[in-house]
């Protein structure tokens, strides 16, 4: 025991459809964070293991369970799949070991799948959809369209959506389900077009979310004066699309590296290990690696129990959150931005995407513990 | 006889995979003639014939036709030099119809027939053009694969076993087909277990036994030494 | 392909002996090596015999099998986590439904060969899978999990890993029993003549498509079982086991193992499962070296691992 | 203005041009995959890799050295048409005479080492390709906004297409093909060089996906695993149209890309479906596929 | 013994493909215990024929009673075990299976032994016995172990004749047995379809006139689809329109 390593897992995509929202990233960061943390707690030296799951449920959860059982491993972090990311969490609980999710935005994970070992960290489906949608009625946009991936996680993020714009008098004129094997979303499109929403909102991620938008930007959308938003979309996304085609777009984020110096400084760092800048999953891994070791240095243990309380009780204040709170369904609580496209004249470098519409306070973004269906919310 | 023969195989081996057919067959042939080849099942006929064609993988020997070594040229220049093959299986492209299998063949040389003549030899074929080729029925294809090789212009054609599964009449006509092909000036090499039909045409015979030429017998000397034949064969 | 029915003698022994050293090794295992590594093995080995029976002893490549695994593992976590069957009953459910999906693509697809047997699977396995991301009980891409355990007849406590873990070899080597039991009977042997020269037993007086059908049914019955028992065993179920790229890593499975032998899939799985496990910390392209391994398998060893162990061993004795 | 099940007539019309318009993408898929099934034998899991490559191809021409978007369509399918036979001389020749099982397997290996392997260096996100100036914009139909690079698209690809189908059908081509893969070795004693053949068969099937590749850049995003979505598809399209018929393999495309497009328009959900619903429909009435020789 | 009720009657049977006619309103009666020849030139409609009475194909039209039970209708499989059991033109065997083994699926299906999945292969030593003597009689006792694909043509030919006699038919239909046989295995196989011929009736296609003359009982002369004559080998012989049809001038 004494002297035995501490071990933190990291648990992503390296090689498959996630690898640019976690993968790379979420590994840099999280040794990152050790090293930055003096690669040693409680006098024991850090060490991190990263595996690759694959997007493979069976090899997430062998691969945990064994970490957790034999390895000396005591926290896992990141979780990209929400798949995986609600087995893990359950394996956590099982082995009462800690799961730090990043990675995956399922708000689940703090609702029906809540675990007392487990954190929602960086940013949920709830949040995301929740800023967006306040923001845009706030600006007059009342009537919606919704492009949803036909999947669980499409169909969260528009229900979260739809309850703002219906909760603050909006009204949803039409609302496709593509599938999510889908490349070409022109047929969708026109449907769009012919609609009379003013918003059309795109619940969905990766690589069909972005054909998605180039669609939009194709079939003239923007053109045609409604607004595009993006209910999950991730800046390496933008990057991706090229401003030409993203310009404009409305959408919800944890983080933006550009926000502040705090921000800068730790970016800066990171790219210069990753060749891009980080986004939202990134920053959470590193914050929460952070909070985690911190809190177990505080306890003087890593009896999961122990340092869960620790950093329950601990608020969190780094370049991520300020003043970011984990409660007792696991979600960290912390403010969540609103940003716009910019355009490639505002644009002065490669990665200089996004402009700040507004903050939304943590209390406001993420769905309230009334609501909650976690079994360990007493209410 | 002062002219240096057509086609001269000398030493040729083959094998299939790892089974050594032929172990050294040696024979000539002379322009115009037809000279068949035969002997008993699994003596290796075949196999000659398509060593000469280049369809069997490992080969070794020489076989000199017109001066080039055969065993030398990449295999679909064989055709080229005028050499037509009839296989045993007949080999009917069932993807292609019966017209698109008459025609398959390219011209490699002029000379060839028309196919209003091939129509008359072999009446059966006629008006069927459009029918799978592999759904004629046996005797059919054979007269197809036999048809086809006329058309191409080839002066030398290795016909393998022409008659089997030809019904008595045909087999006339068949005969009677070749002979007006060699007065035209065609040399033929004939596999044949119908002697009758094969002494009917051939100038000279030689019999193949376990992958070797073991005898050469003139056609007119056939009957003098039917005793003999009958002992390759088995019979 | 077997060669023969009856397979020489020493053959035969080579095979029972390694067969029982096989059992014999699954049973110390656990001591060397992590228990739920080694139940995933166990599965997909089960899983890709049970494949092989159709591949490697009719001659029908199935591109659907993953419907028929993954189908079940949704069908026994519902089961086991909703109706809250008792561990047997769930298990069963789950084959059940795979043997009367089994049943039902049996039925549409036998009577066509080769490439067109394969597509239609295919295809019937794509709309099981579109069903599994839409349908409300499979939770979409998200899967069911924390699916219990349960207690084995009442009584052992499955959460015991080791418990799990015999359990589950039980399981396989009950599936693999079937599985060869099935391959040397008469209906065997009347499978290998349909692989054969199917107009040739049509000729005799016999229905092929009645054999294929119940070889089918058989066989996808127990890729269910096998995805029931890795259901319960790694307390979940998800969409991964429906995708047509399930149905493609059982065929390498089994073709790398060597198709058509009994052992020849489970070598294969070994391989494949422990590749993926191994790569998952290796930092490789796993896609790009599963594909590499397709490659190699395809050009060098044909016949399989096991495959080419067994000409060896035929040359070595004459 | 009138509808149709609640959707309005202009709608629908825009619905079936898009339809078609995906159709002719289908078909330049199609159509290689099944001439290289019916003439090769082979079942071309990478035909989907291939059409990656080629928007690969075009991206990094444009992005590297800058050429323009006429180039790399020129291009982009040369490189992969010469990778394509690379791979025909190095692995599939030596599969022709054995089951058809190995062949599907190596190319699905392929297809799994390229879409590693593009992963792994360019990431999963994918690559922009803007569409070209000269064809952005679009033409208002009256009852649709048809972007230009669209019209593009149904014009370049049908053409590719009719060239293609006339060059095998009207030719002796096609007869060879089809003869060299049931008996090669006898093609070859009738003086055709069949392993040239089909090197150059299977290269220019797998340029024309590299040639879909290009076309689709601008349009979808250049991703790794852009292939891998459409395969399946294409597979169906093929198996449909009867393998091995070309004119088949096209006007199926087209008719399913209307299929899925208006199933797109009246039930969303069903459309991943819709073609594998054709396709066992098909299968079962006409074991086959619609336009195959065989009845 | 030619006076026999007929066994196998086909009337009107008709069937064409596409526009082409290839068997055209045949009458044909097998009488029991006979052995029947079938001749006629290539395309004639032999195979064809085969084919309907069999059920590989379905005739356009016409009617087939088997043992006056209407067959027309029925499947392949259903008439095989009725007793009706054919050989191929092209040999047909289990490539990969031993002669023993591919005589013992014959055995297996005529004795119903076909579905027992759960059972042992051992039960299939008790068709061991019939499986050898069923080699012996065609001349493969010595073959038993050797796998079909490595048998030379002639003897795969015996192998089919022996596993379709495993099926212990009422009826054979062989279609060119003779095929591709050397001289000797020819004189074998006539012998051996004379002996099997005892007590079954035999209906059979070959080109071969020596062995027809010497076998057949009695013979129909087919010509594109039609029948043309029927009779003994010495009526048939001597009828004008067959000689020119079929035999030429060199037969006779
Ligand atoms: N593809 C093959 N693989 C292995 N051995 C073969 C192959 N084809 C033929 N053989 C063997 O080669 C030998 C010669 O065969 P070949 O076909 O040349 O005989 P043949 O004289 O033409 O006989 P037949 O009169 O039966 O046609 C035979 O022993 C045969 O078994
Ligand atoms: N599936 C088919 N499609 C078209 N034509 C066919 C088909 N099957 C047979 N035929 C034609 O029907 C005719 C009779 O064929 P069949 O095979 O019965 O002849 P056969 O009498 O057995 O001749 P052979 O003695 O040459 O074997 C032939 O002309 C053949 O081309
Ligand atoms: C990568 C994410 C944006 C989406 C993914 N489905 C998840 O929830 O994990
Ligand atoms: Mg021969
Ligand atoms: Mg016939």
């Amino acid at each position: 025991q004494d002297g035995a390593p501490v071990r933190i897992g990291v648990l992503t995509d390296v090689s498959g459809q996630f690898s640019h929202e976690a993968g790379e990233g979420a590994i840099t960061a999280v040794k990152m964070a050790v090293e930055d943390f003096g690669g040693k707690v409680l006098d024991r030296p850090l060490e991190v293991v990263v595996a690759d799951h694959q997007n493979k449920p069976e090899v997430a959860v062998s691969t945990a369970r064994e970490w957790y059982e034999s390895q000396g491993v005591t926290m896992i972090n990141n979780l990209i799949n929400s798949g995986i990311a609600l087995a893990v969490t359950q394996v956590a609980k099982d082995e009462d070991r800690i799961a730090i999710v990043n990675g995956s935005g399922s708000s689940r994970l703090t609702n029906d799948g809540c675990t007392p070992n487990s954190i929602h960290y960086s940013y949920d489906t709830y949040a995301l959809a929740n800023g967006t949608a306040n923001q845009l009625i706030l600006q007059g946009m009342k009537n919606w369209f919704f492009l949803t991936a036909d999947y669980a996680f499409g169909h969260a993020l528009e229900a979260d959506a739809t309850q703002i714009v219906k909760g603050n008098g909006g009204e949803v004129s039409g609302s496709v389900r593509y599938p999510i094997e889908t490349s070409d979303h022109s047929a969708f499109m026109l449907q769009a077009q012919a609609s009379p929403a003013q918003v059309v909102a795109m619940a969905g991620s990766g690589t069909t979310f972005v054909n998605a938008v180039k669609s939009a930007a194709e079939f003239g959308l923007a053109a045609s004066g409604k607004t595009v938003a993006g209910l999950l979309v991730w800046d390496t996304d933008v990057h991706s699309l090229g401003l030409e085609t993203a310009q404009g777009m409305i959408l919800t984020n944890a983080f933006y590296w550009d926000r502040d110096d705090a921000t800068r400084a730790f970016s800066k760092r990171f790219e210069e290990r990753v060749g891009r800048p980080p986004h939202m999953g990134d920053a959470g891994d590193y914050s929460s690696t952070m909070h985690y070791l911190k809190a177990v240095e505080a306890a003087g243990t890593t009896d999961a129990q122990k340092v869960m309380a620790k950093m329950r009780e601990t608020p969190i204040n780094d370049f991520f959150a300020t003043n970011g709170k984990i409660r007792e369904d696991g979600r960290m609580v912390h403010d969540m931005y609103v940003y716009q496209v910019k355009t490639p004249a505002e644009s002065t470098g490669e990665w200089d995407i996004l402009k700040l519409v507004t903050t939304i306070s943590g209390d406001d973004a993420f769905r309230p513990l009334s609501e909650s269906q976690c079994p360990l919310v007493k209410n | 006889m002062a002219e240096a023969p057509l086609l001269n195989v000398k030493g040729l081996e083959a094998w299939y995979g790892e089974s050594h057919v032929l172990h050294g067959i040696d024979f000539d042939v002379r322009k115009g003639e037809v000279v068949t080849l035969i002997g008993r099942n699994g003596a290796g006929k075949t196999t000659t014939l398509r060593s000469l064609i280049g369809v069997v993988g490992k080969r070794r020997g020489a076989c000199l036709y017109k001066g080039a070594d055969l065993l030398k040229i990449a295999p679909h220049k064989v055709a080229r030099l005028g050499i037509g093959y009839v296989p045993e299986e007949r080999g009917i492209f069932s993807s292609l119809n019966v017209l698109e299998n008459l025609l398959f063949p390219p011209a490699w040389q002029a000379g060839g027939m028309a196919n209003d003549e091939i129509y008359a030899l072999f009446p059966n074929l006629k008006g069927r053009d459009s029918t799978s080729g592999t759904r004629l029925s046996g005797g059919e294809q054979q007269m197809l694969a036999i048809g086809r090789i006329l058309r191409t212009g080839a002066d030398f054609i290795l016909l393998d076993e022409p008659t089997e599964g030809i019904a008595p009449v045909i087999i006339e006509e068949i005969g009677a087909a070749l002979r007006i092909l060699k007065e035209r000036g065609m040399t033929i090499i004939l596999v044949e277990q119908n002697l009758r039909f094969a002494a009917s045409i051939a100038d000279r015979h030689y019999v193949l036994d376990q992958g070797k030429v073991v005898d050469e017998i003139p056609n007119n000397a056939l009957d003098a030494n039917m005793d003999r034949l009958n002992r390759y064969l088995g019979v | 392909m077997i060669s023969s029915l009856e397979a020489p003698r020493r053959l035969r022994t080579t095979g029972g002996f390694l067969l029982a050293l096989a059992v014999l090794l699954m049973i110390g295992a656990p001591l060397a090596i992590y228990p739920l590594f080694l139940i995933k093995i166990l599965c997909f080995a089960l899983f890709a015999a049970a494949f092989n029976l159709v591949l490697g002893y009719v001659g029908l490549l199935s591109f659907g099998h993953a419907a028929f695994f993954g189908g079940a593992a949704y069908i026994t976590a519902h089961a086991a986590k909703v109706w809250q069957l008792p561990l047997e009953l769930a298990v069963l459910a789950g084959t059940a439904f795979a043997a009367l999906l089994g049943l039902a693509f049996g039925m549409l697809a036998i009577r066509r060969h080769g490439i067109y047997f394969a597509m239609i699977t295919l295809a019937l396995a794509q709309m099981i899978y579109f069903m599994a991301v839409q349908m409300p009980f499979t939770g979409g891409e998200d899967g069911i999990q924390a699916v219990p355990r349960g207690y084995l007849l009442g009584i052992v406590d499955l959460r015991n890993i080791t418990a799990m873990y015999y359990t589950v070899l039980g399981g396989t080597v009950l599936g693999l029993v079937i599985i060869w039991r099935t391959v040397n009977s008469p209906f065997g042997h009347i499978l290998s003549a349909i692989r054969e020269n199917e107009t040739r037993v049509t000729s005799l007086g016999l229905k092929p498509e009645r054999y294929k059908l119940i070889a089918f049914t058989l066989s996808a019955a127990l890729s269910g079982f096998a995805g029931a028992l890795k259901a319960i065993a790694f307390q979940l179920a998800s969409l991964v086991d429906v995708t047509w790229h399930m149905s493609g890593e059982v065929i390498l499975m089994t073709l790398l193992g060597g198709m058509g032998t009994l052992i020849g899939p489970i070598v294969g799985a070994s391989i494949v499962v422990g590749l993926e496990h191994f790569l998952s910390t290796s930092g490789l392209p796993i896609t790009f070296i599963i594909g590499l391994f397709f490659v190699v398998c395809v050009m060098m060893f044909r016949r399989g691992v096991f495959g080419e162990l067994k000409v060896l061993i035929e040359r070595s004795k004459p | 203005m009138t509808d149709i099940f609640g959707v309005p007539i202009a709608v629908l019309l825009g619905q079936l041009l898009l339809g078609l318009i995906n159709g002719s993408f289908y078909a330049l898929l199609s159509l290689g995959l099944a001439i290289i099934f019916g003439m090769l034998n082979v079942i071309n899991f990478a035909h989907g890799a291939f059409y990656m490559l080629g928007g690969f191809a075009a991206w990094l021409l444009l992005s590297a050295l800058g050429l323009g978007y006429w180039e790399t369509l020129m291009a982009a399918p040369l490189m992969v048409g010469a990778l394509g036979a690379v791979v025909e001389r190095l692995f599939l020749k030596r599969l022709y005479r054995v089951d058809h099982l190995y062949s599907l397997l190596l190319t699905f290996g392929i297809a799994l080492m390229l879409e590693g392997l593009f992963r792994h260096i360019f990431g999963a996100a994918g690559k922009p390709y803007p569409i070209p100036p000269s064809l952005t914009g679009g033409i208002n139909l009256g009852f649709m906004f048809l972007p230009m690079y669209r019209a593009w698209v149904i014009a370049a690809s049908l053409a590719v297409c009719i060239a293609t189908w006339l060059a095998i059908e009207r030719t002796k081509l096609g007869a060879y093909l089809r003869a060299a893969t049931e008996n090669p070795g006898l093609v070859q004693a009738f003086g055709i060089n069949v392993p040239l053949m089909l090197t150059l068969t299977y290269a220019f099937c797998v340029g024309l996906a590299g040639f879909a590749g290009a076309l689709a850049a601008p349009l979808y995003q250049v991703s790794p695993g852009m292939g891998s979505s459409v395969i399946i598809v294409v597979f169906a399209v093929v198996v449909i149209g009867g393998m091995g018929s070309i004119g088949g393999a096209i006007v199926t495309a087209l008719a399913l890309g209307v299929i899925e497009g208006l199933t797109k328009t009246f039930y969303p959900a069903a459309s991943s479906i819709a073609v594998f619903v054709v396709m066992v429909l098909v299968i079962l009435i006409r074991p086959s596929g619609l336009f195959s020789r065989e009845a | 013994m030619l006076n026999t009720a007929p066994i196998i009657e086909a009337s009107a049977l008709t069937r064409s493909f596409g526009g082409f006619v290839a068997v055209k309103n045949v009458d044909l009666k097998i009488r029991a215990g006979t052995i029947h020849a079938l001749i006629g030139p290539n395309g004639a409609g032999k195979s064809t024929l085969f084919n309907l009475l069999t059920k590989f194909l379905s005739p356009s039209g016409g009617q087939i009673l088997f043992k006056d039970r209407d067959i027309t209708q029925m499947a392949p499989a259903d008439i095989a075990r009725m007793g009706l059991v054919r050989s191929f033109q092209i040999s047909s065997v289990f490539p990969h299976l031993s002669a023993h083994e591919n005589v013992r699926v014959a055995l297996q299906a005529r004795a119903k032994e076909t579905f027992a999945f759960w059972r042992s292969n051992a039960t299939l030593r008790r068709f061991d016995e019939e499986a050898a003597r069923l080699l012996d009689s065609v001349g493969l006792a010595d073959r038993a172990q050797t796998k079909a694909a490595e048998l030379s043509y002639g003897r795969k030919r015996a192998l089919e004749l022996a596993t379709t006699l495993a099926l212990d038919p009422e009826v054979l239909l062989l279609d060119e047995p003779m095929a591709g046989m050397g001289t000797e295995d020819i004189g074998r196989t006539a012998a051996l379809i004379r002996s099997v011929g005892k007590g079954r009736t035999v209906l059979m296609v070959e080109h071969n006139l020596g062995v027809v003359s010497d076998l057949s009982d009695r013979i129909t002369v087919l010509r594109r689809g039609e029948v043309i004559a029927e009779g003994s080998y010495s009526e048939v012989s001597a009828d004008s329109e067959v000689r020119k049809a079929y035999m030429g001038g060199s037969h006779g």
